[in-house]
């Protein structure tokens, strides 16, 4: 039997992996792919938990966090279309339009 | 019998389709919606005066409104014989005045609005009478007065029609100021804002006493005053009468619902309503007696040497609701009911004759520039003329009947201060008739003393104005009938009917002072005929010699006691001086704008210092964001 | 054992996968790696006895908004991509501090215990019910009210896409 | 030797690695026959369709390589399997690579859950139509990575075309099957055909009429067959998202594509023609067919579905794009959508 610890960990891991490709990556598709990389973290220790608690409402969350992953990435890949259309780069450090 | 709720929400309903659709769909039919909605109101309420005469009442909530903690209020309606009176009362008028506007306001470009707003008053006098609690009583008391201040302000682009209709709402929130406190000592006296239990309560408390601004004051006397105050706003006492007149410049049929017929009577039914707390206080009833018959004489003595038609029949709604509070004050609250009911036919058709004598006259007010339209307008004429007679008080017609029973329970009542009001009111009842009058006369008989363009464009009005003045002398005449004293033969229904919601007040008289009481007021009213007829048809240089010998008093009387001049100096201007001098010259400039202007100067240089921060990188916010998030981490786990 | 084998297996291939995402330069190669990194996560709900958990995950995730994302990428055509850098330039505090909360986190979940008790979703319950019914008892029972709402965010969602990415006609 | 084993394994795990040793070699073994035969369909496939095709217009199809042309299809994969594997200048090469691997991988992979008949099963899984649904949404990478590796505005306008069709049609299949899903009450195929069994009329697309006339549209779009071969319309964009490969490359989009087809006839087969089962009215009539093996039954449905695509080829033209996406988006999902509505509320009063 695998601890739950262990997917603890690994869900811990894919999340931090997906934080540092956010806060790093200059392409802003693949920041949006790294935010869905956090929430497949966050997934991972949902089913965890829900299969060691033996209580399905994890999963009913995960169900809802992919139906909101599905709407954010509809919205947020027209707003980038709409972005690309307007300044042609898709690089966020080429938008600092509200720099103080 | 549940299709009472029928009666407020049909208008309402109407009031939403003209709302919403008016401007662009129905147009020029949008009055169809209103009267179908108003008159199917009035079946209903029909319907319902049949089952409560049956003995049927209603007394049930709709829905919670508001609860919180022990204070609950809903949408409730209570329907007993002073409701369904009322309710005949409302939706009668307001059935006929909206076939009258079809004819008035053809053709005028806010059509669907006036329709709407009209339809939105009935709905909410209906929700004001059909209350079965304060609170609900205070939202349809704010809402016509909220409908008041939209059609007498109808004409918004007039300045004089703007004014008129910020000034009744500002005037009326001194009343509703008084009213809104009232409501509150009953929730805090009683527990509770439902009509049952406070009325049932109310004889409980008869004997305490409150401290109120340091002294101790009568319970029920000071909840009694506290309401009336919202009476006297609403239904135009004195001191807060002012609005009235000047309301006028609403159009016609606005006059006639709101200003006569119905929202003003609002305040009598207050008082009826409430008669179980004003029978405990003697003070109380004494002030409202008082304040009744000061505000009548007051306002019929104005309403002798006024020119403009409506003005003057505005001064006779003001003189004869001091009539029916004059009664209530004396404790006969039926008697008051009952001149409402038999007023409201009659001032509404005053009111519509008015308007149709400014249909044909082309929006001309001066009655000095009138005269001689008998034979231009007879229908108008002849109703006009039956009205005036029923406000005199020519027996047989329905003015006659309510305003003897007051007149008689004034005189033999157990009031301290009956015998002086009935003294009052039979002089009342002399002016009255000698103004309406004069009115007829100056209007309808003589030579036309107008320019020639308008003697060109005299006419009678369209069917669809004459047949609501029609119906409505039919009422002017015939709704007495209902109340004719036993001392006539007749069977009082009226109180009895009343008997149980407002008890029956027993005169003390023997039946030769009550023959002597009436003898006195028809005698009354026929000098007061006579007397107009002779200043205004035989001789008519009289009254320009009076005028001229009496200039003092006709001065006095024709700028309605100064009233507005010293509340213009009493408190308008010294209100403008405070605001010009105080609020904006010191406090404003010194004050607030140092504030308003420091601060943002302040962060300004503050935030130039520290807008280094905003590079505008998302990434820099989300790694600070980050980071925080680490620290919050780190120290819990230290800690 | 052999559990134990299966989960080192796929923690290490997922969180090798997880690192090629954010750090390849090509997006293209990103998606691609994503979509082998979605399986694998599947895989792992297979696992946790999740089976239409993990269906969905594949559906959706990989067979939807994934290929909405190669769909944007194609699009977009960023070939210039591969010509400049792929970090910002402070990516070293991005990486610090990532770093520092993944060791202070993993810290902590060592010493995690399980300590509630057992719900009623067995395994064995699971099974005799089939996991996509007990899912769905609940989801339709329970939780009717939010699943309601989330079909209300994805409707906004698709509107919002169609007017965002709408071309503006104008007139000629 | 065995005691030198028994020395180094326990024989508890000795016994336990033979059993599952078996498992997998049954397994596996599953597989190959699995895959044999389907490919064996495949290729025969394509020579039938030529056949049924040439006949339909009146000429005769293959007929020089062997009996009646029999053999044409291996002549066709061994011509293709010796040709040059050209890969384009310029070319995402790993992508170009892995391109046709998705596609033709997804498409078999889907094999796996179909039961062929009663018992035969590769993997006997309680999401099988979902696990469908996956696998089909996968090809559509193959496609879009295909068209866009190969550098080419040919492929690649095929490729997004492609994507889009069969990214939106997928929505429509899946709508239609979940009547099926309703009715049986699971979503493992082989509980679906026994439901089906038990179901009087003995096949879903009598009363899910709704749902199989969605599906059966549906299921031409996903396989990119005519009237809605937009991707490859040969006279917009050559061939579509393969115009680039060649060789054995273009041999596994080919046989992918047919593979789709006979996945797509055997889900129309499995969920709405009764799969492996006849209808109970038809054996109570003649009781001889109950001794007619159930793979024969599955077979004929299979074939009668694949012969209507190939007539349906012969006979329609092939529809513009905007039509197409406006049938899928304004007629096919709604439709779904109300036979769902349908099918729930009639189960529901049916219960109740």
């Amino acid at each position: 039997m695998v601890p739950l610890n262990w997917y603890l960990m690994l869900s811990a891991t894919v999340f931090m992996i997906g934080v540092f490709g956010f806060l790093t990556r200059k392409n802003i598709i693949i920041m949006f792919m790294s935010v869905e990389l956090m929430l497949n973290g966050v997934n991972i220790s949902l089913v965890a938990f829900s299969h060691y608690l033996q209580d399905l409402r994890g999963q009913i969350l995960v169900f809802f966090i992919i139906t909101v992953a599905a709407a954010e990435a509809a919205i947020g890949l027209a707003i980038i279309i709409a972005l690309f259309r307007n300044k042609s780069t898709a690089h966020v450090d080429e938008m600092n339009e509200m720099k103080g | 019998m549940n299709n009472y709720l029928l009666i407020p929400f049909l208008p309402l309903a109407a009031f939403l389709i003209n709302i919403l659709l008016g401007r662009n769909f129905l147009k020029e039919k949008a009055h169809w919606v209103s009267i179908l909605a108003v008159a199917g109101s009035w079946v209903v309420a029909v319907m319902t005066l049949v089952d409560t005469m049956a003995g049927k009442t209603i007394n049930q909530d709709l829905y919670s409104w508001i609860v919180s903690g022990n204070f609950k209020v809903s949408v409730g309606f209570l329907i007993d014989q002073l409701t369904v009176v009322m309710l005949i009362v409302v939706t009668t008028c307001s059935t006929l005045i909206h076939i009258y506007s079809v004819g008035y306001m053809h053709g005028d470009k806010g059509y669907y609005r006036f329709f709407a707003y009209l339809s939105l008053f009935t709905f909410c006098m209906l929700m004001l009478v059909m209350a079965n609690n304060f609170l609900q009583l205070y939202f349809g008391w704010e809402g016509v007065g909220l409908c008041s201040y939209f059609l007498i302000g109808y004409y918004f682009d007039k300045k004089s029609a703007s004014d008129a209709g910020k000034k009744a709402f500002i005037v009326n929130r001194f009343g509703d100021f008084g009213f809104g406190i009232g409501i509150f000592m009953i929730f805090l006296t009683f527990g509770t804002i439902y009509y049952e239990p406070v009325f049932a309560q109310a004889g409980g408390f008869a004997n305490n006493t409150v401290n109120f601004l340091g002294y101790d004051v009568h319970l029920m006397t000071l909840i009694a005053l506290l309401l009336f105050c919202g009476s006297v706003g609403k239904s135009a006492q004195m001191p807060l009468h002012v609005w009235l007149p000047d309301a006028m410049e609403g159009p016609t049929p606005v006059s006639a619902l709101i200003h006569a017929a119905t929202m003003v009577t609002a305040g009598v039914f207050l008082v009826a309503r409430c008669s179980p707390i004003f029978s405990l206080s003697e003070t109380a009833l004494m002030v409202v007696a008082l304040t009744g018959a000061i505000t009548s004489l007051f306002a019929a003595t104005i309403g002798l040497v006024q020119n403009d038609i409506k003005r003057i029949i505005a001064y006779s709604t003001i003189s004869q609701l001091g009539y029916m509070f004059l009664a209530c004050g004396v404790g006969a609250y039926s008697a008051g009911v009952f001149h409402l009911y038999t007023h409201a036919f009659f001032k509404a058709l005053l009111f519509l004759c008015a308007g149709s004598v400014m249909h044909a006259m082309a929006g001309e007010l001066n009655l000095q520039k009138m005269g001689g339209l008998k034979k231009y307008m007879p229908v108008t004429y002849l109703t006009m003329l039956l009205a005036s007679l029923s406000i005199a008080g020519v027996p047989g017609f329905a003015g006659f009947f309510s305003k003897d029973e007051i007149l008689w329970l004034a005189y033999s009542g157990p009031s301290p201060v009956g015998k002086l009001v009935w003294a009052i009111g039979t002089v009342v009842a002399f002016l009255t008739a000698f103004y309406s009058f004069r009115l007829i006369f100056l209007t309808f008989h003589g030579k036309f003393r107008g320019t020639h363009e308008q003697e060109h464009h005299l006419h009678e009005s369209p069917k669809v104005m004459t047949i609501p003045l029609i119906l409505l002398c039919v009422g002017a005449i015939a709704s007495g009938w209902v109340g004719i004293p036993h001392l006539l033969g007749g069977g009082a229904h009226f109180t009895e009917f009343m008997k149980p919601v407002l008890g029956h007040p027993e005169g003390h008289g023997t039946h030769s002072e009550e023959w002597m009481v009436m003898a006195v007021s028809v005698i009354a009213g026929f000098s007061g005929i006579g007397l107009a007829a002779l200043f205004y048809l035989v001789r008519t240089d009289i009254p320009v010699k009076l005028a001229a010998g009496l200039s003092g008093v006709h001065k006095l009387l024709f700028n309605k006691y100064y009233v507005d001049e010293f509340y213009s100096f009493l408190i308008v201007r010294p209100a403008i001086w405070t605001a010009k001098n105080i609020l904006i010259g010191i406090t404003d400039a010194k004050i607030i704008e140092a504030i308003v202007n420091g601060v943002p100067k302040a962060i300004g240089g503050f935030s130039q210092v520290i807008r280094k921060v905003q590079t505008g990188f998302l990434q820099h916010y989300a790694t600070i964001m980050a980071t925080g998030i680490l620290i919050i981490i780190a120290l819990m786990l230290l800690r | 054992m052999l559990a134990k084998l299966f989960f080192g297996y796929y923690a290490a291939v997922i969180i090798l996968l997880s690192l090629l995402v954010v750090t390849r330069k090509n997006p293209v190669r990103s998606v691609m790696w994503m979509l082998l990194l979605f399986f694998h996560i599947a895989s792992l709900y297979l696992f946790l006895n999740a089976e239409f958990i993990a269906a969905i995950q594949v559906i959706v995730y990989a067979g939807a908004i994934l290929v909405l994302f190669l769909f944007v990428v194609l699009l977009l055509n960023l070939r210039e991509e591969l010509k400049v850098k792929r970090f910002i330039g402070s990516w070293p505090a991005g990486l610090f501090v990532s770093a520092a909360i993944l060791a202070i986190v993993i810290n902590v979940i060592r010493s995690f215990v399980l300590v509630a008790p057992p719900g009623r979703y067995s395994i064995e319950y699971i099974k005799e019910a089939t996991h996509t019914k007990a899912l769905g008892t609940i989801l339709y029972t329970e939780y009717l009210f939010p699943f309601e709402i989330a079909s209300l965010v994805l409707l906004i969602a698709i509107i919002g896409a169609i007017v965002l990415a709408k071309r503006k006609t104008r007139s000629h | 030797m065995n005691e030198i084993l028994g020395t180094i394994i326990a024989p508890d795990t000795m016994d336990l690695l033979i059993k599952y040793g078996i498992n997998i070699l049954i397994i596996f073994l599953k597989i190959a026959a699995v895959i044999a035969v389907a490919l064996l369909h495949v290729a025969y496939a394509t020579y039938w369709e030529r056949k049924v095709i040439g006949h339909m217009q009146v000429r005769l199809g293959p007929i020089e390589v062997g009996p009646h042309g029999l053999l044409q299809p291996i002549a066709d994969g061994v011509k293709l399997f010796f040709k040059e594997d050209i890969i384009p200048a310029n070319a995402d090469k790993p992508l170009f690579y892995l391109a046709p691997v998705i596609f033709f991988v997804s498409a078999l992979t889907s094999l796996a859950v179909l039961p062929f008949f009663e018992g035969f099963v590769i993997a006997n899984i309680n999401i099988g139509l979902l696990f469908l649904f996956a696998m089909s949404s996968l090809g559509a990478y193959g496609i879009i990575v295909s068209g866009w590796s190969s550098n080419s505005k040919y492929a690649f306008l095929g490729g997004l075309r492609s994507a889009s069709q069969v990214i939106s049609y997928e929505i429509a299949m899946g709508l239609s099957l979940v009547g099926v899903m309703i009715m049986a009450g699971s979503l493992n195929l082989s509980d679906i055909v026994r439901a089906q069994h038990q179901y009087p009329t003995g096949m879903y697309a009598i009363p899910q009429f709704l749902g199989f006339f969605v599906f059966v549209v549906a299921a031409f779009a996903e396989t990119n067959r005519l009237p809605f071969d937009l991707p490859e319309a040969e006279s917009e964009l050559v061939a579509g998202y393969f115009t680039e490969y060649s060789s054995f490359r273009f041999a596994m989009f080919f046989l992918g594509e047919y593979t789709g087809m006979l996945i797509m006839s055997s889900i129309s087969a499995i969920c709405f023609l009764g799969g492996w089962t006849i209808p109970r009215f038809i054996t109570d009539a003649i009781p001889f067919l109950l001794n007619v093996p159930g793979i024969v039954w599955f077979l004929v449905k299979v074939y009668a579905f694949m012969f209507f695509y190939y007539w349906v080829r012969a006979t329609l033209p092939r529809y513009r794009y905007d039509q197409l996406m406006a049938i899928g988006w304004k007629i096919l999902i709604p439709l779904a959508l109300l036979n769902i509505v349908i099918t729930g509320v009639v189960k529901i009063l049916v219960k109740g």
